[in-house]
């Protein structure tokens, strides 16, 4: 491809609570090294270029765009996907209020605003509306209009509470 | 007798006026008769013994979805109209 | 809610059950168009021109194929060369030809990101780096990007070849695909007995659908040159029909598997990828999954079509409207059909007009081809209209709502193209209006900010489709029932068409288990599109759910040996009318049912639905020294016919309204003019963020449609037609001036105040 | 995209070695919400990437006797969650707290979007009004220069082969000092500034002791309007005065016309934000 011999990387990393090593080309986003190499795929790819939040994981406990993260940085961090928000015991109380109040419709922008909105409420249980509003700002969804996903991460603060 | 109303191309294309009358017991059968009055209309309207493509006929403000065998009994309008695409192109 | 003396005691119907599909959903768990892996599976990229229009004059793929980790390029010639036959009747137009070629450019590229060829390698990034070293060699020709360039003496045609048909005759090298013409009383003698005539133009900006996903195609094609296909898609029948057409296939020979849909919005109904994944699969026997990116999705997929519109009112002394007048000029974009009948069909639904004149043009420019967007061609034409319409009411001082009502289109009523109208509901959603809170609501027209506050209000218009649906039902050995459908679930359809099921055989929504299957596995079902899953899909599982207890009842009376009549069935108890003994519940008689299991199968082929009405009022605060607006109130109202399962019907009119709120104030294609889409990213294409809109306050109207047992109308695509006009009355009444263009940016508002003063 | 190598050097030294091993064909990431974009884009072909953030001076914020030093891959947030940042530099914060949504705000840096040396950057406004100090770091050691120098054109910057960002130095003043940033977007977040100002004022008896006044998307790179932050040095900072520095502004604005926004709209809003950031500093100040 190049006379720059491109190698991959082993990266020792922690997914969902789970240790692992995986071997990384290391000019992969983060997003791609979940899908195609971890082989979840819950986290979505909208735009690739950080402007839909459809790819919202947590990394080291702050939310980050996975598609503006190389994959070799996964090194040594810890990372929270959609896939690790329901417990063998149920749904975390997010995903049972986006049931409820019918906060998606197509489904495609819910992990994202289901992980960031996660964030959100670990460190601050009761937003106001403006708030959660302006927290999701980078989340985009085209069916909803946001009405019912507003509903919803209150719905859940509250009754985290 | 059944008001018929013709889409404006073939009124213009073959000056037939723009709400006419005809009978029939079923959609094949008034065409066939409209066809009498109005010779060439049957061409712009059926094709291989089908409503032609792209044509619709909205009887008593339903469109028909079966076609030339749909039966009129106590039918007052058809209009055939340019069908619209549901959506695909 | 409103609701209506017909209005029955459902059990589900009605009710706000969890959609069957929503644990997948929340979890990550359900699989979208690009989660699919298969073993073995190769990646495809395509190469896209840069050239809005231009002659292809050779590509040469050799040093792509002599790459390490290449295993397949293609190029049109690997495609089948189509002739020009027109298909079907209403579920589908254009040509066959055109299909390919949007696919895939033979000759000639027609807009920016219009594919020229495939390659398929070992992974993505090996596949874009294959697909860079494929070298095409252009003509480059002048492009045209708007309808009046199109349309323009000398300009540069898009199809030499192309027959147009101008009011039935036959016109070569024209852009103009077709012009039609609808005529309906005397015009000219109404405009001259006319009190006030009123005539605006607008011009509506190309815009995209913007679901979230963006396309993306896999394929197998095997040694019995059986081609199996999954994809994100509206419509698995309708993607088996396109590719077997482009691949010159019998329709057995394709099974499409629908995956998750990440939206759509009618922009998922045309195929890109599934042929070229095909190809690419025979020239390996290995599966080849290609997917867009965000900028090909902008750049290369289904635009909802520009154009300009200019509608023209006459009234008379009392306010009654005596003529109309439309001329309708949209962008098909590459290849013909804008839905221009669509447009005359829309443009003066929500009047009574006794004479109406409507020209509509299907104008081709160098831009993708435009797709169906959400009541396709209605807002365009209802910015217009409802321009006109608050006009004429500023001018008399009229109240808007009053205005309407008075020359409201209800049944009985000759629409446009002639045909009069059964049962619909626009009448009750003025009156919800006017009696709504937000109506009732002061303005609050001097805010703290020292910005200015304005109201506006807006009414739109969609058909409803119906046509073909196939449901299947099977009884459970536990007493519950299997519901398998063709429909793609876009928005919690599964929910509706079960909740329908479940409603006749009076169990639980979650009782009926419903899943979307393959093509070969249910018979067909088209679209989820026209706003008619919900009506047509849900009325095949009500046929079934029939057939379903007509079965019961025939294997209780083998089971009791007693005659059928004799037997009853309600609310998942089937019991002897006489003997109080003789009683099963489902589970009870679908355990070892006598002569086999309980199944049954229903389809339908359906008109209309009756069309859905909906009136929106907007609040604006604009800042008029940047120009920025803000939406500080907002109320959607909607004959919905009947809502099964309200929450989404709720969602469906936020959606609508959030979407029309974009292309208001913000969104378009901004082209440069050679043509290229200059702002093909989520950044600044510049669709609503949370922090952009209100919550939407919602009130379903409910107007049962004459069509179908339950009165369901489609409630997806009428509420995207109000926000646009009803956002520039709102300006309008804001700062007293008519933004006759969209996107009415900050920029335009500014310029605009300054040739006010 | 070009395959690259990922490099993540511990120490200021080891970095410049591989910067300068590489040449053109390296780039320093910081949080990636840029320099990732462009390489997808092709912007350019890399043949190694530099993660910085493992230097301890990169992303360390602390406080000197003169100064506040934060390293150059600091992201937004660390900023706008410190307090004693949000206090003393609220125009900073402005800044840190709306460049992209949170995602974005988690990764990305001042320091990134200074060297990206966008015109229309949301950061680099804020540090000209506050006489920000580059550290800059080479093959011959470190180097300062004022921050307004960094932007040599669209997307150039003033650092030589070899050369990156280290930190980012903002001069302590006494309390009578503030700033504000705003910037005119079409949506309310997420969005790239169409027109956009950063104004400081320093107060000393009752008149602008210093004012400083930044504007952004009104031309190659963002520009410090010297001249008419000077309009208003040693006068009230009555509504007529800051009137006059607003038009000044305005005058010096020289935008382009492109999807973002047309040239008469952007030189208006220059206006109208110069006297909003103005009266914002003022506010702040207690005026």
């Amino acid at each position: 491809m190049s006379e720059n011999k491109v190698k991959k990387v082993a990266v020792n990393t922690t997914i969902n609570g789970e240790e692992m090593d995986i071997l990384v080309d290391p000019y992969i986003s983060l997003l791609e090294t979940l899908r195609e190499v971890v082989g979840i795929t819950g986290t979505k790819e909208g735009c690739n270029d950080g402007n839909c939040g459809a790819c919202t994981i947590n990394l080291d406990g702050r939310i980050v765009d996975s598609c503006l993260v190389l994959g070799v940085e996964a090194e040594g961090k810890n990372i929270e996907t959609v896939e690790g928000m329901a417990t063998p015991d149920g749904l975390h109380p997010l995903q049972q209020a986006f049931l409820e109040e019918a906060a998606l419709q197509c489904g495609i922008c819910t992990p994202g605003f289901l992980v960031s909105a996660k964030a959100l409420l670990d460190n601050e249980p009761d937003p106001s509306e403006e708030r959660i509003r302006h927290w999701l700002a980078g989340n985009l969804c085209r069916c909803t209009g946001y009405d019912k996903i507003v509903k919803a991460v209150t719905k859940a603060s509250k009754e985290s509470k | 007798m059944i008001k018929i109303f013709l889409p404006y191309k073939i009124r213009e294309t073959l000056d037939v006026p723009t709400e006419i009358e005809a009978q029939g017991s079923n959609l094949r059968n008034l065409i066939d008769n409209i066809e009498g009055m109005y010779p060439g209309v049957k061409d712009h309207l059926v094709d291989e013994g089908k409503l032609r493509p792209g044509m619709s006929a909205v009887i008593d403000g339903k469109t028909t979805r079966l076609g030339l065998i749909h039966k009129l009994d106590n039918v007052s309008e058809i209009h055939f109209l340019p069908s619209i695409a549901g959506g695909r192109k | 809610m409103v609701s209506t003396p017909e209005n029955k005691n459902y059990k589900v119907i009605g009710t706000r059950p969890i959609r069957h599909d929503g644990y997948d959903k929340v979890t990550g768990r359900a699989q979208y168009g690009a989660d699919i892996k298969l073993p073995g599976m190769l990646i495809g990229a395509v190469v896209r021109s840069p050239h809005a229009h231009a002659r292809i004059k050779s590509i040469d793929t050799s040093e792509a194929e002599r790459l390490d980790g290449v295993f397949a390029v293609m190029t049109a010639k690997d495609l089948p060369r189509l002739g020009d036959v027109v298909r079907g009747n209403s579920e589908e137009s254009g040509s066959e030809k055109h299909l390919s070629e949007n696919v895939m450019a033979f000759d000639k590229v027609l807009y920016k990101g219009h594919v020229v060829a495939g390659v398929a390698a070992k992974d993505q990034n090996t596949a874009f780096e294959a697909a860079k070293k494929i070298k095409v060699d252009y003509e480059i020709l002048k492009p045209v990007i708007d309808v009046d360039q199109a349309m323009s003496k000398d300009a540069p045609i898009l199809h030499e070849d192309y027959t147009c048909d101008h009011l039935g005759k036959e016109v070569k090298n024209s852009n103009v695909a077709a012009h039609v013409r609808h005529e309906n009383g005397d015009l000219e003698n109404g405009f001259d007995k006319a009190d006030l005539v009123v005539e605006k133009e607008v011009d509506m900006q190309t815009v995209h659908q913007g679901y979230i996903e963006p396309h993306s195609g896999t394929a197998v094609w095997d040694e019995e040159d059986r081609v199996k296909v999954w994809t994100s898609t509206q419509g698995s029948f309708a993607v088996r029909d396109s590719v077997s057409k482009v691949l010159d296939l019998d329709v057995s020979r394709v099974k499409v598997t629908p995956m998750e849909i990440g939206g759509g919005f009618g922009g998922k109904i045309p195929i890109y990828l599934e042929p070229i994944s095909a190809v690419l699969s025979r020239k390996t026997r290995r599966p080849v999954k290609t997917m867009m990116s965000r900028t090909d999705v902008f750049d290369a997929t289904g635009p909802g079509p520009g154009g300009k519109v200019k509608v023209k009112i006459g009234i008379d002394a009392d306010g009654k409207i005596l003529a109309a007048y439309a001329d309708i000029r949209l962008e098909a974009g590459a290849y013909p059909e804008a839905f221009i009948e669509a447009a005359a069909k829309c443009v003066f639904s929500c009047y009574d007009v006794p004479a109406m004149k409507i020209d509509a043009y299907d104008v081709l420019v160098n831009k993708p081809s435009s797709a169906p967007y959400r009541a396709p061609a209605s807002p365009q034409v209802a910015f217009a209209t409802e321009t006109v319409v608050d006009e004429i009411c500023k001018i008399k001082g009229y109240d808007p709502i009053d205005f309407r009502l008075l020359n409201v289109a209800e049944k009985g009523t000759r629409t446009a193209l002639g045909p009069k109208y059964r049962t619909i509901g626009l009448k009750e959603c003025l009156e919800a209006a006017k009696k709504s809170d937000h109506w009732k609501s002061n303005l609050n027209s001097n805010p703290k900010t020292g910005k200015k506050r304005g109201r506006g209000i807006a009414s739109g218009y969609w058909f409803n489709i119906g046509f073909k649906s196939s449901v299947n039902l099977s009884l459970n050995p536990d007493g519950k029932v299997a519901l398998i459908e063709g429909s793609t679930d876009i928005g919690g359809s599964r929910a509706s068409i079960a909740m329908q099921a479940a409603e006749v055989l009076g169990i639980p929504a979650e009782d009926v288990r419903p899943s979307v299957v393959d093509t070969d596995s249910i018979g067909i079902t088209d679209v989820t599109g026209g706003s008619r899953t919900t009506y047509a899909t849900g009325y095949a599982a009500y046929n079934a759910a029939h057939k379903l207890i007509e079965e019961i009842i025939e294997k209780a009376a083998l089971k009791w040996d007693i005659s059928k009549d004799q037997i009853e069935y309600s609310d998942g108890v089937v019991k002897s009318k006489t003997d109080s003994e003789l009683k099963m519940t489902l589970k009870e008689i679908a355990d070892d049912p006598p002569g086999g299991p309980i199944v049954s199968s229903a389809s339908v082929d359906l008109e209309e639905a009756g069309g859905g009405f909906a009136v929106h009022i907007a609040d604006l605060e604009i800042d008029e020294e940047t120009g920025k607006t803000d939406v500080v109130n907002y109320t959607a109202i909607q004959d919905v016919g009947k809502a099964i399962h309200p929450s989404y019907v709720e969602g469906q009119m936020q959606g609508g309204a959030a979407q029309g709120i974009g292309w208001a104030l913000n969104e378009e294609y901004f082209m440069s003019d050679d043509g290229v889409m200059l702002n093909s990213s989520y950044l600044d294409y510049r669709m609503p963020i949370a922090l952009d809109l209100p919550m939407i306050n919602t009130i379903m109207v409910e107007v049962p449609s004459e069509e179908h047992p339950y009165g369901v109308r489609g409630v997806g695509e009428p509420p995207i037609v109000p926000p646009v006009p009803a956002i520039g009355n709102a300006i309008n009444d804001a700062l007293g001036l008519r933004l006759l263009s969209t996107p009415m940016k900050p920029s335009r508002i500014t310029e605009a105040l300054k040739r006010k003063k | 995209m070009h395959p690259f190598n990922y490099y993540a050097p511990e120490s200021i030294e080891e970095a410049s070695k591989i910067l300068e091993k590489y040449g053109e064909k390296a780039k320093c990431l910081a949080g990636g919400t840029d320099v990732l974009v462009q390489t997808r884009g092709e912007k350019f072909d890399l043949d190694a990437i530099v993660d910085v953030k493992k230097i301890p001076e990169l992303t360390e914020l602390k406080w000197t006797d003169s100064h506040l030093v934060f390293g150059a891959a600091t992201p937004c947030y660390v900023l706008y969650e410190d307090p004693k940042v949000c206090e003393k530099f609220p125009g900073i914060i402005d800044s840190a707290f709306l460049i992209g949504g949170i995602q974005i705000q988690s990764r990305a840096s001042l320091g990134g979007n200074l060297c990206n040396a966008s015109p229309s950057a949301d950061g680099i406004c804020s540090l000209i009004v506050h006489e920000a100090i580059c550290v800059i770091a080479g093959s011959s050691g470190l180097r300062e220069i004022p921050v307004e120098e960094m932007c040599q054109g669209p997307g150039r910057n003033a650092l030589e082969n070899g050369e990156f960002l280290v930190s980012i130095k903002i001069p302590l003043k006494d309390n009578k000092f503030s700033a504000s940033y705003e910037r005119f977007i079409p949506r309310n977040e997420m969005d790239i500034a169409v027109a956009a100002v950063a104004s400081s004022v320093e107060m000393q008896d009752g008149k602008v002791s210093s004012c400083r006044i930044a504007l952004a998307a009104v031309g190659p790179t963002p520009i410090y309007a010297q001249a008419a932050s000077e309009l208003i040095i040693g006068k009230e900072p009555t509504e007529d005065n800051i009137k006059i520095v607003s038009e000044k502004a305005k005058e010096i604005a020289s935008p382009i016309a492109d999807m973002r926004g047309t040239i008469e709209h952007r030189k208006d809003l220059i206006e109208v934000l110069t006297r909003r950031t103005i009266s914002k500093a003022l506010e702040r100040v207690g005026v």
